[in-house]
């Protein structure tokens, strides 16, 4: 067996390549020989953390799958569940951290790209993009570079390829100053019954690559963003994966016009690990085998070598196994594309990849344990100490004060800044648009159906208490889909940590998952896709490690039979504005402790999850009855900055009533407790004694109405002066 | 003086654009034509009569900001 | 009112722009492929929105040297009526069939936002259920909308009444040197020009995506109910 | 051959590109940058062993596609 490359194979190098040395016993027990570089290079990209979920799975598998209306979880490409009318929402998250360090506008750009394949891989025409970002504290000169680049790539993706990016979220906190999250949503629609998956099958069938032609890009991406990053890390970067967006709205629409035929039997995006991944789960998964020939790729650099051609992570390429018969139809519709077109290879009845280059057997693995035998860690975990609760805490600002600025603060200023760069109504189908709603809604051409898309995090929770934080972020991305009258049907995760290795870490990790697994359940909403990214540390030049805040993002959809139901949170004149659920005055981990006291301490609000149904069910019912026209969740910033923001986006001010007595106002303006929405209704008694009898809390805060929102202590801020507040941060930060 | 900084993309680095170039030269009939790679001028009046001093402040501002030296090379020369 | 789209690859907006003439005409246009060589039988032609060829190079450039172009020219140089918006605005300026080019936004961003366009005219197929002077909103979405002509040809345009709409307050008035309002720079806060003829339209902003209550509003209806009108159910 | 063809706004034509690198490195403490324009390069291969045929072929290449001419002016090199 040739060894193209100039490297010994040995324990070092498979070290060198991310594998332990256990691990590389196991490879060599498996192979019964030392394996060629290029099989080294394939078992050290499919056992790595990104391929083979190696600390993540036992845990993962804790997690709520199933419902009636899911059609496939966790395991496919993507997660599919039923929205009637024969259709199905096929929808992904994904993390492209490490790449948008490096290069925050080409990290950013082939994150969407990426995320967008593993949609339309199954037979989905994605029709929206939602994108969730931390970024470093603000203050830190390379926070603005990483903004700008990581933004411009988003958009620069997105926009080209015409899919509308209309949601997402973005935070600062110093903990991602070396280690920006870039966490990427798409949203596709399919009917049912033209669901694509990935099961290679039929001995002899042709495997065909098509896209975009191999280079030498990203080689060993998948294990580099699987290990912490250090100061060497800049140096010793991979050949930068540029995107193609243009390459990837022809793929699109190549692949939606071979899909509407019976050609396909099976097909994969190259995603990380490109070629090897792809083949190797095609076969794996169908219980076949697969012989691959290398001289058949289409090769974008001169003289590639078998290992760098499979570890290659090229954008903008498939892999699809034919019907034989239906070959010559697939290449008419790539070249009328202008695509890339070669069967490289063919399934066999071996159970083993084989992969030959130029004459010679490059890599011959059996598949079975190449999946079966990947490695799994119980990894051990240390619970974090329960946060000590907040003391008394004095208010040094008075409301007013303590508005404005929270107003105009990093996590909760207006984010136009960003979406105004992203295309959000191309498709013709944008309902509500970034900045209306809790939720983005998109409606299905052809259909009444809309889909409510939102994603959330509290990565502040998180690190105070993981499994109370977890809990948080499903219910929060639930109760922005519920209070645009939607009904949330599935998420879709990005479980965003530091090293898996240190038990403080694994620990946030399990009870994260544990939180979210306990919120799915009691909400029904359960988990079908979603991705896990770990070692998110910087390692500064002393020495020590700092990993992020614990930060499992979720990506919430939820369906409304009829779109025209659909609310948003601009503020509606001449209503009655009522509190639903129930007001304790929780500042521990609330951003007017952070922002007026610079402190982050203290528990984070209770997650009652009985509570959140409850008040959640009960809002749904009158939104769709007609009776709210207005509704907002409270999060952020609590109650006063709620209704801020409605004023705000409705351009019609409030008069607010006093606050509940026996509370402190900052308490009640600020609190974050959660379980809570701001409705906007016109007839207020009614609402409030359909709220008692159904033994859901609600009070009055006021009525709408006027320029400005006025505190019942008599001071009127004007809308302009809101608007001024809200939106000085990001122009102020950024377009300097 | 005017300085002129030139940034192309690395060698092996993708090149969308270049890639969509060619390929429209081809439907335009320019048979010959074979790589094509795009990249960016910027040309930069210098308030510096010396010539070195002049590129030595084209290096240090292409590094700072008009170059991305992650993907892309650059080089700079005095033309005038 | 026979419709034709002209998709080239990269095209992105042509769908939107099928519902907006379905929802005014009742009967879905005819999707043409930039490599045919021939025309059906058209009363309109409409270069929609989007990235051709990946708005590699120059928006527009590539496209411009589609073999449909040809025939779009002979429809053009027939008296036929054109509507190009977005990137189909800047094909007909690369194809030199309007005047003029787009340049990179002002503050080099891509804008995706509502602004609200001044009608200079209203007795174009384009703009007569508009009055001269009336204001519309519409969503805009580019980064390359910034309009620029030598001064002799804005002079011209301006002297022939070929402006089509300018960026503007909501009150109508216009300040091109607002950024506010004539977001990506434009001269004279152009949004949209017309051919001598009055025939040919090109516009940055997509009324396309206003013509539904649901999307937020009817407000870019006028314009292809105008065209209905003008050119016939 | 390779040919370059640098494709440049023409003077007169406000440059927005130009103007925002100006800004930003005067922010960024360049202080003795005066004007700056921004333009385009296009590397191309040719199948062609003439220098002068070369040229002309860019030049060709330019007018037809590389440069709008309603705004831009060209120049072309041959570089190797
Ligand atoms: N990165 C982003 N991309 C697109 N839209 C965003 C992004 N970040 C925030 N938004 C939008 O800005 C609005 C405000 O965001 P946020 O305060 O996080 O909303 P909420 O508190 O309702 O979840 C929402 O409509 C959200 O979708
Ligand atoms: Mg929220």
């Amino acid at each position: 067996m040739s060894n193209a490359g100039q490297k010994t194979v040995d324990e070092a190098l498979a070290r060198e390549f991310g594998l332990t040395a256990d691990e590389y016993g196991n490879v060599l027990s498996i192979m019964g020989r030392t394996p060629s570089l290029t099989e080294l290079g394939i078992f050290s990209v499919m056992w790595s953390e990104h391929c083979s979920y190696k600390s993540s799975r036992v845990w993962l598998k804790t997690l709520p799958t199933t419902a009636p209306w899911v059609i496939h979880g966790p395991g496919e490409n993507a997660g599919v569940v039923d929205i009637g009318q024969g259709l199905a929402a096929i929808f992904k998250m994904e993390s492209h951290n490490h790449p948008s360090f490096i290069e925050p506008y080409q990290g950013a750009a082939t994150g969407v790209g990426g995320i967008l394949r593993d949609v339309f891989t199954m037979g989905a025409r994605p029709v929206a993009n939602l994108n969730a970002l931390r970024f470093g504290d603000p203050a830190n000169p390379q926070t603005r570079r990483i903004v700008d680049g990581v933004v411009r790539g988003v958009g620069g993706y997105g926009n080209c390829v015409g899919v509308p990016t209309v949601g997402g979220e973005v935070n600062f906190h110093p903990s991602y100053d070396g280690n920006p999250l870039v966490n990427a949503m798409t949203v596709g629609v399919a009917r049912q019954d033209r669901i694509f998956l990935s099961a290679a099958a039929g001995l002899g069938n042709p495997v065909i690559y098509v896209g975009s032609s191999t280079g030498r890009d990203g080689i060993h991406g998948a294990t580099m963003s699987s290990s912490e990053f250090d100061e060497d890390a800049l140096a010793k970067r991979p050949t930068v994966q540029v995107g193609d967006p243009f390459v990837e709205k022809l793929l699109i629409e190549a692949c939606l016009e071979l899909m509407a035929t019976d050609a396909i039997v099976a097909i994969q995006d190259m995603g990380a690990a490109g070629l090897t991944s792809s083949s190797v789960e095609m076969a794996g998964k169908g219980g076949v085998g697969i012989d691959l020939d290398l001289d058949a790729v289409p090769q974008r650099e001169r003289g590639m070598s078998a290992y760098e051609m499979m570890l290659s992570e090229s954008q903008e390429r498939m892999l699809m196994v034919l019907r034989p018969d239906r070959t010559d139809v697939a290449r008419t519709i790539f070249e009328k594309w202008e695509l890339e077109f070669a069967v490289i290879g063919h399934l066999t009845d071996t159970g083993r990849i084989v992969v030959r280059h130029k004459g010679a057997v490059e890599a011959d693995i059996p598949l079975a344990p190449l999946a079966d035998q990947a490695p799994l860690y119980h990894r051990p975990t240390a619970p974090s100490p329960a946060p000590a609760p907040l003391g008394p805490v004095t208010d040094p600002v008075g409301t007013e004060r303590a508005l404005m600025h929270l107003i105009g603060s990093p996590d909760i200023a207006s984010r136009a800044w960003v979406y105004n760069q992203y295309d959000s109504t191309v498709g013709g189908q944008t309902v509500r648009r970034p900045g209306s709603a809790d939720a983005a809604i998109v409606k299905i051409d052809d259909t009444s159906i809309g889909l409510a898309l939102t994603t959330d995090c509290t990565p502040r929770y998180c690190r105070a208490d993981a499994r109370t934080g977890g809990a948080q972020a499903v219910a929060e991305a639930w109760r922005n889909i519920t209070a645009t009258g939607a009904r949330p049907l599935a998420v879709t995760d990005n479980l965003n940590f530091g090293n898996p290795e240190k038990p403080e870490v694994m620990g946030q990790f399990a009870a994260a998952i544990e939180g979210m697994g306990d919120a799915c359940r009691a909400l029904d909403f359960p988990v079908v896709s979603g991705n896990v990214s770990l070692y998110n540390e910087t390692r500064t030049p002393d020495g020590t490690t700092t990993a992020i805040l614990p930060t499992p993002a979720i990506g919430g959809l939820g369906v409304l039979e009829d779109v025209s139901q659909a609310i948003g949170y601009g503020m509606q004149d001449d209503c009655d504005l009522i509190l639903v659920g129930e007001t304790r005055g929780e500042l521990g981990q609330s951003l007017w402790l952070r922002e007026i006291h610079g402190r982050e301490d203290g528990a984070p609000p209770v997650v009652d999850l009985a509570a959140e149904r409850a008040n959640g069910d009960f809002v749904r019912a009158h939104i769709l009855g007609g009776d709210i026209v207005a509704c907002h969740d409270v999060s952020d910033g609590g109650v006063l900055v709620g209704l801020a923001e409605m004023v705000m986006a409705g351009g019609v001010g409030c008069t607010l009533v006093a606050p509940q007595s026996g509370m402190r106002p900052e308490a009640f303006w600020f609190g974050e407790d959660q379980a809570r929405y701001i409705v906007a209704v016109r007839k207020g008694e009614t609402f409030l004694s359909a709220a008692q009898a159904a033994g859901i809390a609600a009070r009055p805060l006021g009525e709408s109405g006027g320029d400005g929102l006025t505190l019942p202590q008599g001071g009127t801020i004007s809308i302009a002066r809101l608007r001024s507040a809200h939106e000085a941060f990001f122009p102020a930060l950024m377009d300097r | 003086m005017k300085v002129r900084v030139t940034v192309m993309l690395k060698d092996g680095v993708l090149d969308p654009q270049g890639k969509a170039i060619a390929h429209a030269l081809h439907v335009l009939d320019f048979g010959s034509v074979g790589e094509v790679r795009a990249g960016r001028v910027i040309e930069l009046e210098i308030a510096e009569t010396d010539a070195d001093k002049a590129r030595a402040q084209g290096d240090a501002m292409a590094r700072a900001l008009l170059a991305n030296l992650v993907i892309e090379d650059f080089t700079v020369e005095v033309v005038a | 009112m026979k419709a034709g789209i002209v998709v080239f690859p990269g095209t992105n907006r042509e769908r939107d722009m099928a519902i907006a003439l379905k929802r005014v005409t009742g009967q879905a246009p005819a999707m043409l492929w930039h490599r045919d060589t021939t025309l059906p039988k058209l009363d309109l032609i409409v270069l929609p929105g989007g990235f051709s060829h990946g708005d590699y190079l120059r928006c527009g450039a590539m496209a411009a040297h589609a073999p449909l172009m040809a025939e779009v020219r002979a429809f053009a140089a027939a008296g036929g009526h054109i509507l190009g918006v977005c990137n189909g605005f800047q094909i007909l300026t690369e194809a030199q069939i309007l005047p003029g080019a787009l340049l990179r936004n002002a503050n080099l961003r891509f804008l995706s936002q509502d602004c609200h366009l001044r009608v200079e005219r209203a007795d174009t197929a384009f703009t007569r259920l508009w009055a001269k002077g009336d204001v519309f909103r519409t969503p805009m979405a580019h980064g390359d909308g910034n309009y620029v002509a030598d001064p002799a040809t804005i002079e011209r345009l301006e002297g022939e009444g070929r402006v089509a709409f300018r960026y503007a307050r909501p009150d109508g008035t216009v300040a091109a040197d607002d950024q506010a309002h004539n977001p990506n720079g434009s001269l004279n806060a152009i949004a949209g020009v017309f051919s001598e003829n009055l025939r040919i339209c090109g516009m940055m902003p997509h009324p396309e995506d206003l013509v539904d209550p649901l999307m937020g509003g009817e407000d870019g209806k006028p314009l292809f109910a105008g065209l209905v009108e003008a050119l016939g159910r």
